[in-house]
């Protein structure tokens, strides 16, 4: 039942949003996400006391077809739900001293997005799976299309069609599971417990891949996503970039990896070395970008190369490495848009080239700025290391080749990083007298706690690591 | 053997009245031309011992749909001149998937045996009362229903053709 | 049986108000006399009972789809009101009109006999002619009318000659006769019958405007005044469905399989053309009558299926669509009155100018995209798993990708009212319009949520 | 003496017949372009099945098939009523019946 | 047991070691504006505990004891648990002492150096907080724990030579250094891969344990001491990842001091020592990591002659030191090179403070050819500096003699032709640190008015690191006197227990007898002086300057532009990268894959808009459509 309260919460609160207006809007936002935050805190103490049963919610929807409403919680459950409820907080916060108008809508859609996202990573009956998954798509284009940048009609439809026509995909394959499976249920442990027949494994497999590889994105699959972050507003960036990417490496070691296991095991090679291509591919091309919005979008497709490369090792070290990289990885990438952000909201400009000299101006912001980048260029005690790590590893133990090839995003990472930080910070300022106040308020909240749960999680990640380990049983025979 | 004369007669008749029906430019010997084809018609609803039947299509089809029609002839004066052109290519191509139609409707049933003549002779099926008991029991609901299709097009004409009251 | 008969009262109702001068009467009193038959209808639930020699077949089926048409008649009353506000001349004509169609429709739910199907679809399409011609002095809606009416009456010949052509062979137009003879001599069914069946489907698929009959839909939809348009595009259309289903699988239970292919090949097609054809419009109109033809080759995966009895699919899709297309309807015939036009572009910047009505529409757009949690997509979903479970598996895939497609006809609406710059002309819903629109929505959300009741009717 | 006539020829003559007349109405149908004569060629397509009608009745000794008939020809009445209607407002609008200048709905 | 016990009570303070420069970090880091230059002496202060701690420790622990401890499990998954743990040992201990004592001085030297930089307490955040990882590089217990320091250590030298962010060009400076560091890192990561995957864990036990069970010079041996020398050659500059370090010069010149002489650089070498035991078990590495030191040494040597930047000159010497450190572990005498690295570390730092003392009386000027005549201006920077470049050149009696005689003695009696090498570059190191000396100190003075106005000693918070150190250059030499000398190396000795597990590898280093140890001492020493009074005559006596950039020719012009190795990588490398991210950006993404997405899209659309034209709106065409569509429909159903 616990369940539902945190499905509940941000609902209601989207609901109620739409009644309130102007700035009351947003600080009632805000009150609700810190709500939420502290109830998930709450229901992770339940969980390390009583397990998943309190979450376990299981009711019957309708007979024919037939459809479980079947949410529960385990541990990577519960490490995605806390990674969403913390975020959030953090991003609704980054939008004061902001102008947004029609404020009341704009947060309502973020909440009725957290609520989606909460429920993507609660359920376990297929179906509800998948509405929550489409569900968490409806709000965040809204969201780009209505406060977006230039072209954002072209782009953000682009954007809906392409991961929708990936989502329609992977309805198919539900629905060709929903009729091979025995008791004709999308129930995820029955589908784990009986894989269909490993002939059709071999496509379905690329059903679902392809649904994941598009929200990931992994390459060639990613070409929505750079317009995308770069004209959807940025805390709909922050959304898509923190957050929702995470659903599809999520799904797939919830959904992909248990329920087409042979499938895995006969693409593993492609797959593996497709993530690892992408890797190198996007963090080369990072490294000549001018808009500093494309550039980490573009980093961002490395790391979640890295990602999904570790999850297809199959090994327990390539998994968990995920498990901890999804986590960090949200924190630094939202900490880097919003220090884009911060920067264009002062000087209205976005490519690197017109930047400089910020650190003159506000040497708290850069150092902050500096200490996000070096958690994203995995320096030790950061908490990307632990993960990158843990990747790393993982895909030597497939193969060392790979791992040597996928290595060379540590050093092409801090390439494209330091450029970027190089450029936009330091330096002489571009501008004579230029304007640039150092960091209000909630700007030094959102980035001083994002610095510190990096480092935090850089010392301690083994909370994680155990928080993760029961799921390995289901994918690793 | 003259019934079987009759009926090539009858049936000849026919197809070429229909035939003419199709082809005559001038929308009168249109409309004649069908007329005569109904008589045809009821010359073998009369064979086939539907005599009140022949008599009703009579009555209805060249009584009073026919002479709609003609009166909307009149009415619009349709007449050689006013007849649309049609391409030779339009003339050849409908000929043609008439032709395939009829094959291909007489290839799908080619294979039917129907049963000749099934003995005793029901032979008064075709009578008023027989026809009227039916009409009145069995299909009373559809006879009722008719009203209500009737009463549609008759405010339905009403609708579209009453002049303009403003 | 009731339900037909009041039904037809009221519509004698309408011209007796006429000629009583009751005309402020008449709305009023035939959307109150529909609730009350609504309520007479549902209380023939269960009652599985056979009237006039079993011409008349009232079952759970036909009185689910009659509650279904009676509701949507209700609602096409409602906004009739304001509607047909400055030709009150001719309200009583126009709704004793549609109340026939509604008649129409009744008896193409309840028909046991191809006697009541051939007059229920003459019945509803003769009046349909002239609903749709009834903007006598637009030569659009003239031409609507009548290429309605030529190729309505060259498709029912189609009916007849096949209706005959079964009668030849069974003897009789008794839905449950003919399936006995089905049944009974299953080796030697005679050619004949086959041929009629096909000539049957023939014009069934040209009244739910499957391709390649599709034809007429698009120029009709278009041509005819908006609210006979919402009126077709719903009733209309479930009244096809609803006919069509009950031949395939009850008369036609033994011998689909001989039009299986036909059937098919039409819903692929469909499905194809629906979509495709629906990306380059620029007239609202004409863009629903697409979706309406794409929507139909969804269903038509439901006729192919027929075999598992998935009536449930079937009225929880109808149910769906309507919803949402009456929805879209109310908001977008205050926009065209508006705008005195009745392309996409009347849309623009309605987002700014009435942000509700916008959210409206796109939630609008979003059901009949089929997009969770809309009933749009539980619709779908239940009629892919009915087709894949009886392995139309490449059909499925193809309305799959036929739905990916969908999408992005209906993402242009909502484009062009958050996305373009508004038109000065601006839009106020009048009370009717909000109170059909949000019920509509309301009832799409709570069936989309809630879907078990009407998913499990059957 | 009904009798003689019926077992002298089989009833496939009626069905051929019938559906001869049936396909020279859908050629009329096809062929023609004004609407009055589409009409007629409709109304002879309804003749043909009413013959079929006819003859399977009497062959089967049953009834039904004239009752059917019946409805066929008020079914046909009524539609030619309206039909005719439209084309008179048709004729009012754009004083022809010719159904090529009627596509302004297109595409 | 009692031993036991007694070691146990050092867990403290050797944990405490590196949290005091940690604690100084976030002090100077979050007050730095309010401590202003109390800031300075803060950093000082922590650095003076640690140092303490430090010589508490040395003098603690017992012989031949060392002590591992685990402070906390660090990362744990499935039955691989990375533990954060510390070694103290001797080995260790001696780094300890060097750098936070080093560390120290320097840091009071910069107090002085610094005083009037408005990025004053930033300065010293990060000089602690570069000690505080040197001293986890140090201390670790494992290579994981090496590897946090080993890439906190890159890190600050990053912050440390772009500390003047406001000129680019330090920037680039930084940034080369730090990504040339993370290859080498890259090396380190994946040999830390094998080990973890092979001996399932990192820490120096485990992973000796492990390899001691294979046989030596397998090939998994030989592969992972490669990929660990790739990362020392990243850290301790050795060809080819050895151009950052000249341009890392772009640091303050303490930072050089401390981080680009004294510590950092010679993390490599404490690297491979630490691991003695796999190297030595791995003779085809020791091999390749002699030649690529001798290799290192010659031509870093030979670009130091014709340097005229005084700091460039310093930084080619050290690549050229720390080369001839690898040949000592190439040729497996470990302790040679770890006691080259001391005294290097005392006489390295000094020249760099010298010459930071130098160019902070020219008011930043750093080109030796503006200079000249110092030394009767600052005379205690002159002395200083004197000893530190006697000490290099390997006079006898000071630091440099010993431990390079040590090194050139090892190579000799494992490889004849590397000695030789080796003794040139030692040769040549003599001649251009003299030439630098005359260049700067003798003659006249070269350099503008103000220049000559503005010369004066500097404070004394310089003075004294520069006092202290020139004392240690002289007498660090005799901690490991060669046997000739005397009985005792004290040195060699107090490693030992470190190195013991190696010996039984490396085979019996055949003993020279006196007879040569005491020739090939003349021989060095005749050799420096040769080239010492070489540039006596060219510099002092008919005062020859080296020409402008313009005129120098042939060899010379190579040398002075460092043989174009930047030029060559910028080409190979940087250029293509750029290119090819370009390519890739509008070529393939862009050009291919968005086409190919955008041409569905528009296949879609345009199909869409074609069959659109079916729809004629002449009900003839419809009336045809639908009566030929019956007729193929029922075609088809009748012949399937």
């Amino acid at each position: 039942m616990l369940s539902l309260t945190l499905l509940s919460i941000p609902l209601l609160a989207s609901l109620l949003l739409l009644f309130s207006r102007g700035a009351m809007s947003r600080n009632l936002a805000l009150v609700f996400t810190l709500v939420q935050l502290g109830f998930t805190i709450f229901a992770y103490t339940v969980f390390k006391a009583e397990g998943a049963g309190p979450f376990d919610y299981m009711q019957n929807w309708s007979a024919k077809p037939f459809i479980n409403v079947h949410l529960s919680m385990d541990g990577m459950s519960l490490l995605m739900v806390m990674l969403t409820n913390v975020l959030l907080p953090l991003i609704v916060l980054s939008g004061y001293n902001r102008e947004t108008n029609r404020m009341h809508v704009f947060y309502s859609l973020m909440l009725f997005m957290q609520f989606a996202l909460n429920g993507v990573f609660m359920a376990f009956d297929g179906f509800i799976y998948y509405i929550f998954w489409e569900l968490a798509l409806i709000p965040i284009y809204f969201i780009a299309f209505n406060w977006g940048g230039e072209n954002r009609a072209k782009v953000t439809l682009k954007f809906f069609i392409y991961t929708l026509a990936g989502s329609l995909l992977m309805l198919f394959g539900f629905l060709f599971l929903y009729n091979g499976s025995p008791a004709n249920s999308l129930e995820w442990s029955s589908l784990v417990a009986n894989p269909s027949c490993s002939c059709n494994q071999s496509w379905l497999f690329w059903l679902f891949f392809i649904a994941f590889a598009i929200k990931i994105p992994i390459v060639p699959f990613h070409t929505w996503q750079p317009d995308t972050y770069q004209s959807a507003p940025t805390q709909g960036t922050m959304l898509l970039s923190g957050i929702m990417l995470k659903m599809g490496t999520y799904s797939l070691i919830r959904w992909l990896l248990p329920i087409v296991p042979a499938g895995v095991q006969e693409w593993q090679p492609l797959v593996i070395a497709l993530c690892v291509g992408g890797v190198v591919y996007a963090s080369i091309i990072a490294i000549m970008q001018r808009d500093m919005k494309r550039l980490l979008a573009y980093s961002s497709i490395a790391h979640v190369g890295l990602i999904s490369a570790g999850i297809f090792a199959l090994n327990r070290s390539g998994i968990q490495g995920s498990l901890v990289q999804m986590v960090s990885h949200g924190l630094t990438v939202v900490g880097l848009f919003f220090c884009a952000d911060i920067i264009f909201n002062r000087t209205k400009h976005e490519e690197i080239e017109g930047l400089g000299g910020v650190r003159l101006a506000a040497p708290k912001f850069a150092a902050w700025f500096l200490i996000i980048v070096l958690g994203s260029v995995a320096l030790p005690l950061t908490s990307g290391f632990v993960g990158e790590f843990m990747l790393l590893f993982g895909v030597y133990q497939y193969n060392t080749w790979l791992s040597i090839f996928a290595g060379l995003t540590i050093i092409l990472g801090a390439v494209y990083m330091l450029r970027m930080y190089q450029k936009v910070v330091l330096g002489k300022a571009i501008k004579e007298n230029m304007v640039f106040p150092d960091l209000m308020w909630n700007e030094k909240i959102v980035l001083v706690s994002i610095g510190v749960m990096i480092f935090a999680l850089g010392l301690f990640p083994n909370p994680i690591i155990e928080l993760t380990e029961p799921i390995l049983k289901t994918i690793i025979k | 053997m003259s019934s079987q004369l009759i009926f090539f007669m009858l049936a000849a008749l026919s197809i070429l009245s229909a035939l003419f029906v199709v082809f005559s430019k001038n929308p009168i010997y249109n409309v004649l031309w069908l007329i005569v084809c109904f008589f045809s018609i009821a010359g073998h609803y009369v064979m086939l011992n539907a005599q009140f039947l022949a008599v009703v299509h009579i009555i209805v089809y060249a009584g009073a749909i026919m002479v709609l029609m003609l009166f909307t002839v009149m009415l619009l004066n349709l007449n050689k001149e006013s007849e649309p052109h049609k391409s030779l290519m339009l003339k050849g191509a409908s000929v043609i998937t008439g032709g395939m139609m009829l094959l291909v409707l007489l290839a799908a049933m080619r294979s039917t045996e129907l049963g000749a003549y099934a003995a005793p002779a029901v032979t008064d099926i075709g009578y008023v009362q027989k026809v009227g008991m039916k009409l009145f029991t069995d299909f009373l609901l559809p006879f009722e229903m008719t009203a209500v299709l009737f009463l549609g097009a008759m405010v339905g004409a009403v609708v579209l053709a009453k002049k303009e009251v403003n | 049986m009731n339900t037909l008969i009041y039904t037809s009262v009221l519509g004698f109702f309408c011209m007796l108000a006429e000629i009583m001068n009751l005309r402020k009467l008449i709305i009023p009193v035939l959307v109150l006399g529909l609730a009350i038959i609504f309520g007479l209808n549902m209380n023939d639930w269960n009652l599985n009972q056979s009237y006039f020699n079993n011409m008349l077949k009232v079952d759970n089926f036909s009185v689910a789809f009659s509650g279904l048409a009676i509701f949507v008649t209700l609602l096409v009353f409602i906004l009739s009101t304001d509607y047909y506000e400055n030709q009150q001349n001719h309200i009583s004509d126009y709704m004793t009109i549609l109340t026939f169609i509604l008649v129409g429709a009744l008896m193409m739910f309840s028909f046991a006999n191809l006697t009541m199907l051939f007059l229920g679809i003459e019945t509803l399409s003769i009046s349909l002619y002239v609903m749709a011609g009834s903007k006598r002095f637009d030569v659009r809606s003239n031409e609507a009318g009548f290429k309605y009416f030529l190729m309505g009456s060259f498709a029912s010949c189609f009916l007849l000659f096949g209706i005959a052509l079964i009668f030849g062979s069974t003897g009789s137009f008794d839905l449950a006769k003919i399936a006995d003879y089905t049944i009974q001599n299953q080796q030697n069914i005679s050619p004949m019958f086959y041929t009629g069946m096909v000539l049957i489907v023939f014009a069934m698929l040209f009244k739910v405007s499957a391709a390649p009959f599709h034809f007429w839909a698009p120029d009709v939809y278009e041509g005819s005044p908006a609210l006979i348009t919402a009126y077709m595009s719903t009733l209309v259309k479930i009244a096809a469905f609803g006919a069509f289903y009950k031949l395939m699988s009850v008369t036609f239970f033994y011998t689909s399989f001989k039009a299986e292919l036909i059937l098919n090949i039409a819903a692929i097609l469909t499905l194809a053309v629906g979509n495709l054809m629906a990306l380059a419009q620029t007239n609202f109109k004409r863009l629903l009558a697409y979706s309406g033809i794409s929507h139909a080759g969804y269903m038509m995966l439901i006729i192919l299926s027929a075999k598992n009895q998935p009536a449930g699919a079937l009225f929880y899709y109808s149910l769906a669509y309507a919803l949402s297309t009456i929805a879209a309807f109310a908001i977008a015939i205050p926009v065209f009155s508006a705008a005195k036009s009745e392309d996409i572009d009347t849309f623009n910047g309605l987002g700014k100018k009435n942000p509700v009505a916008a959210a409206a529409m796109s939630m609008a757009m979003l059901g009949l995209a089929g997009i969770p949690p809309f009933a749009g997509f539980l619709g779908k979903y239940y009629i892919f798993t009915e087709a894949l479970h009886s392995n139309y598996f490449y059909t499925t895939l193809v309305a799959i990708f036929a739905s990916m497609i969908g999408v992005y006809y209906y993402f242009k609406v909502i484009i062009a009212m958050y996305g373009k710059p508004a038109n000065e002309a601006n839009v106020e819903l009048t009370f009717n319009f909000k109170l059909v629109l949000w019920v509509c929505l309301a009832l799409s959300l709570a069936f989309g949520l809630y879907p078990a009741p009407i998913l499990n009717i059957f | 003496m009904e009798q003689q006539i019926l077992q002298a020829h089989p009833q496939n003559w009626y069905l051929v017949l019938s559906t001869i007349l049936f396909s020279i109405g859908v050629m009329g149908v096809l062929m023609r372009r004004n609407a009055l004569i589409i009409l007629m060629c409709i109304e002879l397509m309804l003749n043909s099945v009413n013959l079929l009608l006819v003859s399977f009745s009497a062959y089967a000794g049953n009834t039904d098939g004239q009752v059917f008939v019946f409805f066929i020809m008020v079914v046909a009445a009524a539609e030619v009523a309206v039909g005719l209607a439209l084309l008179v407002s048709i004729y009012r609008n754009i004083a022809t019946t010719d159904i090529d200048v009627l596509s302004k709905l297109k595409w | 047991m009692e031993n036991f016990l007694e070691l146990t009570k050092l867990i403290s303070p050797a944990s405490l070691i590196p949290l005091f420069p940690l604690l100084g970090f976030l002090l100077t880091a979050f007050f730095g504006k309010t401590l202003k230059h109390a800031a300075g002496w803060l950093a000082s202060a922590m650095i003076l505990i640690s140092f303490c701690l430090s010589t508490f420790l040395f003098i603690n622990l017992p012989a031949n004891a060392d002590l591992s401890f685990t402070i906390f499990d660090w990362i744990k998954f499935g039955n691989v648990t990375l533990s954060f743990g510390f070694l103290i040992d001797h080995l260790s201990i001696i780094m300890l002492l060097v750098v936070t004592g080093i560390g120290f001085l320097i840091h009071l030297y910069s107090i002085g150096y610094m005083h009037n930089d408005e990025g004053f307490a930033r300065f010293f955040s990060y000089l602690n907080l570069f000690i505080f990882f040197m001293l986890l590089l140090v201390l670790g217990n494992s290579y994981l724990v090496m590897f946090i320091g080993w890439e906190g250590v890159g890190l600050c030298s990053y912050l440390l030579i772009g500390f003047w962010f406001k000129n680019d060009a330090y920037n680039d400076a930084a940034k080369k250094a730090f990504i040339m560091n993370r290859i080498g890192d890259l090396g380190f990561l994946v040999a830390m891969f094998y080990m973890l995957f092979y001996f399932g864990g990192l820490d120096f036990e485990t992973v000796n344990a492990g390899a001691q069970t294979l046989e030596v010079g397998n090939t998994l041996l030989v592969t992972i001491t490669l990929l660990l020398f790739v990362g020392a050659m990243g850290k301790s500059a050795q060809i080819p990842l050895y151009t950052w370090l000249p341009d890392a010069m772009a640091g303050p010149t303490p930072v050089s001091a401390l981080i680009h002489a004294a510590t950092m650089v010679t993390a490599g070498i404490y690297m491979i020592a630490r691991s003695n035991i796999i190297f030595a078990m791995a003779p085809l590495t020791l091999e390749v990591v002699m030649w690529v030191g001798v290799i290192t040494s010659l031509f870093a040597a030979f670009i130091g002659m014709k340097q005229t930047d005084i700091k460039k000159v310093l930084a080619y010497s050290t690549v050229s030191q720390l080369g001839l450190m690898f040949v000592a572990l190439g040729v497996g005498a470990f302790s040679s090179g770890m006691f080259h690295v001391v005294t290097h570390a005392f006489f390295k730092a000094l020249l760099f403070l010298g010459a930071g003392s130098v160019i902070h009386a020219m008011g930043g000027e750093q080109d030796i050819r503006n200079m000249g005549g110092l030394a009767k201006y600052i005379k205690i920077t002159f002395y200083t500096f004197l000893i530190a470049t006697l000490a290099i050149s390997g006079i006898f009696p000071f630091a440099g003699f010993f431990s390079k005689d040590e090194i050139l003695a090892a190579s000799f009696s494992e490889h004849k032709a590397v000695w030789v090498l080796a003794s040139i570059s030692s040769m040549i190191t003599a001649f251009y640190m003299f030439r630098v000396m005359f260049l700067t100190f003798q003659n006249s003075f070269r350099g503008t008015e103000e220049q000559k106005h503005h010369l004066h000693e500097s404070p004394w918070t310089m003075t004294v690191p520069l006092s202290i150190l020139a004392i240690f250059s002289m007498v660090a030499g005799f901690w490991g006197m060669p046997a000739v000398m005397s009985s005792t190396h004290w040195f060699g000795t107090y490693l030992a227990p470190v190195f013991e597990g190696s010996k039984a590898y490396l085979g019996e280093g055949h003993h020279l007898d006196h007879g040569t140890e005491i020739m090939l001492m003349v021989i060095a020493t005749v050799l420096a002086l040769v080239s010492i009074s070489i540039a006596y005559v060219m510099y002092v006596k008919n005062k020859t300057l080296p020409e402008a950039d313009a005129e120098t020719t042939g060899v010379a012009k190579w040398a002075a532009n460092k043989f174009y190795v930047d030029e060559f990588y910028d080409k190979i490398i940087v250029r293509p990268i750029t290119i090819l991210s370009d390519v890739l950006f509008v070529l393939v993404d862009k050009l291919v894959i968005d086409l190919v997405v955008m041409a569905g899209a528009w296949l879609v659309g345009f199909t869409g808009r074609t069959i659109r034209l079916v729809q004629t709106g002449n009900t003839g065409f419809y009336v045809f459509a639908m009566v030929i569509g019956m007729m193929v429909l029922m075609f088809i159903q009748l012949v399937y």
